[in-house]
């Protein structure tokens, strides 16, 4: 049966499986932005075209009890932890399928059994919420490890750096990871940032830190193992920064007018998934055949998917009463 | 006169008050170079260049601050937070330090700033961006707090409220940019007063927001006599106008956005109470969400505020029987 | 049973759940080595170890945000914002993140946190930590907030508190820290249940913190027979009792620190309104602070909370004519 | 007549004034401790015993029209920015006379004639607000410049990134200085921050920055000269760490028994009265006859000042309903 946990050890054992998820989410997101064009998912959406491969390397080496905090713009990393495409898509669809029942949306995805903690909505949200997480993990000398996953805009938030000189004072097992897609929504980074590399940022926490090609998963891997390697350790936090893209628009119907031209098309050459094909091209493990087919049956697939959650039912209206205390029955 | 949609009418009173006074300048999350993430400030950047239409980083905070350190110097401020959850990170510029100012400088220093918000649930933003959040800003002596119902409301009382020598929370009801309405510019509106949409004789409905169309559709469906009150201004508000009309109608309901725990209708009824305890004829109620955060799913959303035959309802009983009905999310069978 | 300071008995608490249960730690600022601002953490750095009791630096929204996450992994942490003023700096990880978390999560995750804070005026500490600020933290469902008004009740609600599955903000009076009272450590007392102070026929008087001593008093030195209650719990509050008093007495007043506007008292009176209005004999009254920044000066600040005369001369009025009288402030020729 | 304008013309006009006026904060502090102790002050007061040449420096060299926000630990500075030891000494007892008529107490001082903004307890408080000032000040195409002043335990808090990021993007005149006195309340700053040199900090925002001696008001204007000179000619704001030690307690009666054994000794062979007492005996602006002079006028005078305002009035109770809302009678 497929569940969040099967499609999470799938991706930690198996190198094919990345591709095969990079694909699945790109064609999850292409379809996001179809039915909110059509009027079929309401409120808004923010699409991680472009930027698979962090949500990728990142699954590819937590383990199931190790934890992620995240943010409006995680249909990525929910499948790539394992959510199912089927739970995320209804979640965004309000359906009563969904991860969170249909009362999240979009913006509010989670799955206690692979780690993934409620995203946020909030820029800065998820940060402290990591530090604290990973607090629970030192004290109770659990060898778990708290990641945070953010955008390049968010390292101006005020939560950013409480958190990150929190981590680094109380030597946390946190991650914190920018992932720099340029924007914030938008804004180009450098005029909201005075500086181009944020990652230089931990130098005022004393936190060891790199910056990383947010294009290649086997590069990002890397990184990732340095940083999850010292968090296990008792090493303290790291923070990355991942260079990496947005493809898309920032949320709903935004067609990015703002980027210079030539901007996108020039990232694009560097699509993660070709960075991914290729290599898998060059070592043997995919041919033009088998990614053709892979192709065809992933759209296939989510093509089925979005019928079914089309077809699933709504909540039901009593549900807005629920969980809302703990440990009442209301 | 001309018909405008709420955002449109938003911009006009912007553009209005900065093409009058120099001092006015607005700043906040991407209003300038992308005229706002709800188009609020549509060509202000064009027309007043860089120095007067600000983008800023992420940091509501120091942009929050950064505008009471304006205003303190004779600047005008109005500043966007995109989503009204977003002072949830900021909130103590506004609260501590904005509405104390004149009071700890010995009244040298005022802070005539304006902090526009969107709030309120509709349109499928979620939990975190759907609250109305009034809660966070009353019991602050020295802010006063506005929210928009219309076109036309939101063109005259923001213009007040950039004129307003005082710093000024101004809520605008996300689902209503879109609406349309007529505008006549040369209306003026007060900041503290209340608005009489309609008057009647039956029961004093005071709404704000969004919730003065759901109770003007549901007076509408009603045989009864509504007066409709939408409160415009929540801090201080009108008290007079309000009290006049419960005195003639002898019945008062709320209609409101918020929780019924916590929320801002419970100050009218408690004052409304107090002061013509004798003269009511039956239980002020409040008509209001339900205590639960605000859900995503369409359907849900839906029935997440009270429509307005759920207010009809509540109306209808509380006029027949001079009785407190039960919440109308009971009425209606949701809980 | 022990006489204990307020800011001993939260001590007490503290020590006894922490070592009864190893999932409950501490976190603020100089709580620790320095055992405290106000003294609440006395020796617990010794007692449990610089792992579960921790200095944090002056980081509201980061320790309160860990607070969440430490929760969320089973944890029981109990944090102190010194002064509740400083929730300005943090209150989106309260309300927005906490708050929202078990909801969010379809019901898979929650956030037993604590938030201990210090309120109220009365020790000349200005406007800036001088108030109440309970309206931050209402109309938020999935947050209960608790305030202790003497050493039983701080021992117990905090025990009861930490206890709790969901969030908590929980205030502490500031100036109730050196006050004296006899503790009984078997007492358990419930979040959600208000406590009956005292008995009495002619009116029923709601008071939380400091007011539930200032209402004692006020009832002492009048000839009347009051029944008092100290809500304690102000999300969720107990309506069944109050609701069950005021149908007894006919007659409420509210006894609040906060200001008239935008105060808590409002919703007491507001639903009692709503569901007693044929059993009321007088209107219900609020008898609260003015809406003014908290002074600083002595001689001000002094008469800027209703005193127990301001109270008793409130409570006869409305007794003896079954009017509301004119606010306390203007009672007593201030304004 | 003595009044603050007056007072602040003297101080930028003639060195010995510098001396005078640190004997002035530093008795005057003395006598506010006594008082607190005896029961005449209520609350709370920040003493700033050792950080005296700071508040000497800004005085000497910032205009009228230029603009301080300042924190609760604030006498020093109101006292150097021309305030009188009356006016400031009436508010930390809560008369009618002081700056705030009494309302504010010892944390919240002012006085617009000097550009002494409202002085903020809130931790952060006035870093953005100081941004905002400078922003009315660029838009306008004024020299003026705006001054944050705030502690080293203050780094940490959100305000303090958010705000230095803003100022450094938008290029504001604003100067941000930290007073380095090592300690946050009771906690010494090695326990809450990870780094040692706080003024690194800039580097995320591009900002100039420099480390600088606290106790020699000399050294202290050289650096406030070119960040001034920076803020005035549009090269955008400075960060300045004045690395100084407080003498006294945090508050109240606090009286820091987490100091290492011999720290306070040791910053005190350090006192910046001392320090400036020897260069002026040096250069002969001063002798030891007049320096037991002037201590001995400035101990009388502010003694003077004592009785005075003990005898002054409290505010009026009405005063509680003043100055609430601008232009309104009330
Ligand atoms: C406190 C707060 N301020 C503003 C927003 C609105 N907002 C949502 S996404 C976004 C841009 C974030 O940019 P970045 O951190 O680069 O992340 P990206 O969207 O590129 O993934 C903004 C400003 C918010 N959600 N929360
Ligand atoms: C937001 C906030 N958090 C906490 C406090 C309590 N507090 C007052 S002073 C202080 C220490 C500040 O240390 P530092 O910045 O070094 O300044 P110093 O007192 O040494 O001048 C703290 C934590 C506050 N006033 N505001
Ligand atoms: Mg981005
Ligand atoms: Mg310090």
């Amino acid at each position: 049966m497929t569940n969040s946990i099967s499609r999470r050890s799938e991706i930690r054992s198996n190198e094919l499986a990345w591709y095969e998820r990079m694909l699945e989410i790109r064609e999850f997101e292409n379809q996001v932005n179809a039915l909110f064009a059509s009027g079929s998912i309401r409120g808004t959406t923010h699409l991680c075209n472009g930027q698979e491969a962090l949500d990728i390397a990142i699954a590819s080496l937590l383990r199931n009890d190790d934890v992620v905090a995240a943010t409006y713009r995680s249909h990525g990393i929910a499948l790539a932890l394992g959510l199912t495409p089927h739970s995320v898509l209804a979640e965004i669809m309000g359906k009563a399928t969904g991860c969170a029942g249909g009362v999240g949306g979009s913006m509010h995805l989670c799955d206690k059994s692979v780690g993934l903690l409620p995203t946020s909505a909030i820029i800065g949200g998820g940060m402290p919420i990591a530090a604290g997480a990973a607090l629970s993990f030192q004290i109770r000398k659990q060898d778990r490890v708290a990641l945070a996953l953010f955008g390049d805009g968010s390292t101006n938030i005020g939560s950013f750096h409480e958190s990150m000189n929190l981590a680094s004072i109380w030597k946390l097992p946190v991650i914190y990871i920018c992932d720099n897609n340029v924007y914030g929504e938008y804004s180009r980074i450098n005029l909201t940032t005075p500086i181009e590399d944020l990652h230089i940022r931990a130098e005022s926490y004393a936190m060891p830190h790199e910056k990383v090609d947010g294009m290649s998963v086997y590069t990002l891997r890397e990184a990732l193992e340095r940083a999850i390697e010292r968090a296990r350790s008792g090493g303290g936090p790291t923070f990355i920064e991942a260079k990496t893209y947005r493809f898309a628009g920032h949320s709903r119907a935004d067609q990015a007018p703002y980027r210079p031209v030539g901007e996108l098309e020039s990232w694009k050459s560097r699509d993660p998934i070709l960075v991914l094909e290729n290599q898998f091209k060059e070592s043997g493990k995919l041919t033009e055949d088998s990614i053709a087919a892979k192709k065809m049956e992933t759209e296939k697939r989510i093509a089925e998917i979005v019928q079914e959650v089309q077809n699933d039912p709504e909540p039901l209206v009593g549900d807005i009463f629920k969980n809302i205390w703990a440990g009442s029955r209301s | 006169m001309a018909d405008m949609r709420v955002r449109q009418a938003i911009v006009q009173a912007l553009s209005d008050e900065m093409s009058e006074d120099p001092n006015v300048i607005l700043f906040g999350e991407d209003i300038a170079a992308a005229e706002g993430p709800f188009k609020t400030s549509e060509g202000l950047l064009d027309k007043f260049g860089p120095e007067r239409v600000r983008d800023t980083p992420i940091s509501e905070m120091a942009f929050t601050g950064a505008a009471v350190g304006a205003a303190m110097m004779g600047m005008r401020p109005v500043i966007e937070i995109m989503f009204m959850e977003f002072l949830g990170v900021a909130l103590d510029q506004l609260v501590t330090e904005a509405a104390k100012m004149h009071y700890l400088s010995h009244g040298e220093y005022s802070v005539p700033m304006v902090v526009r918000a969107s709030n309120a649930s509709g349109l499928g933003f979620g939990s975190q961006h759907s609250q109305t959040l009034e809660n966070w800003v009353v019991a602050t002596p020295g802010l006063k707090v506005v929210t928009l119902s219309d076109a036309q409301s939101a063109y005259s009382l923001l213009r007040a409220a950039i004129r307003e020598p005082n710093p000024v929370m101004f809520l605008e009801p996300r689902i209503l940019y879109a609406e349309r309405g007529p505008v006549d510019t040369s209306i003026k509106l007060e900041i503290g007063k209340a608005r009489l949409i309609q008057g009647g004789n039956d029961v004093t409905m005071v709404a704000m927001g969004n919730m003065v169309n759901v109770a003007k559709q549901a007076a509408k469906q009603s045989s009864l006599s509504c007066e409709i009150i939408d409160l415009s201004t929540l801090v201080p508000w009108d008290r007079q106008t309000v009290l006049a009309s419960v005195k003639k109608t002898k019945r008062l309901i709320v209609v409101e956005e918020a929780p019924l725990s916590g929320g801002w209708g419970s100050e009218i009824v408690a004052e409304v109470t107090s002061n013509l305890f004798t003269e009511l004829i039956a239980p002020p109620i409040r008509i209001t969400t339900p205590d639960t955060p605000v859900p995503f799913s369409g359907v849900l959303e839906a029935k997440f505020t009270p429509a307005p035959d759920d207010v009809t309802r509540q109306l209808k009983y509380l006029v027949e029987t001079n009785q407190a009905p039960k919440p109308w999310w009971v009425m209606a069978g949701l809980h």
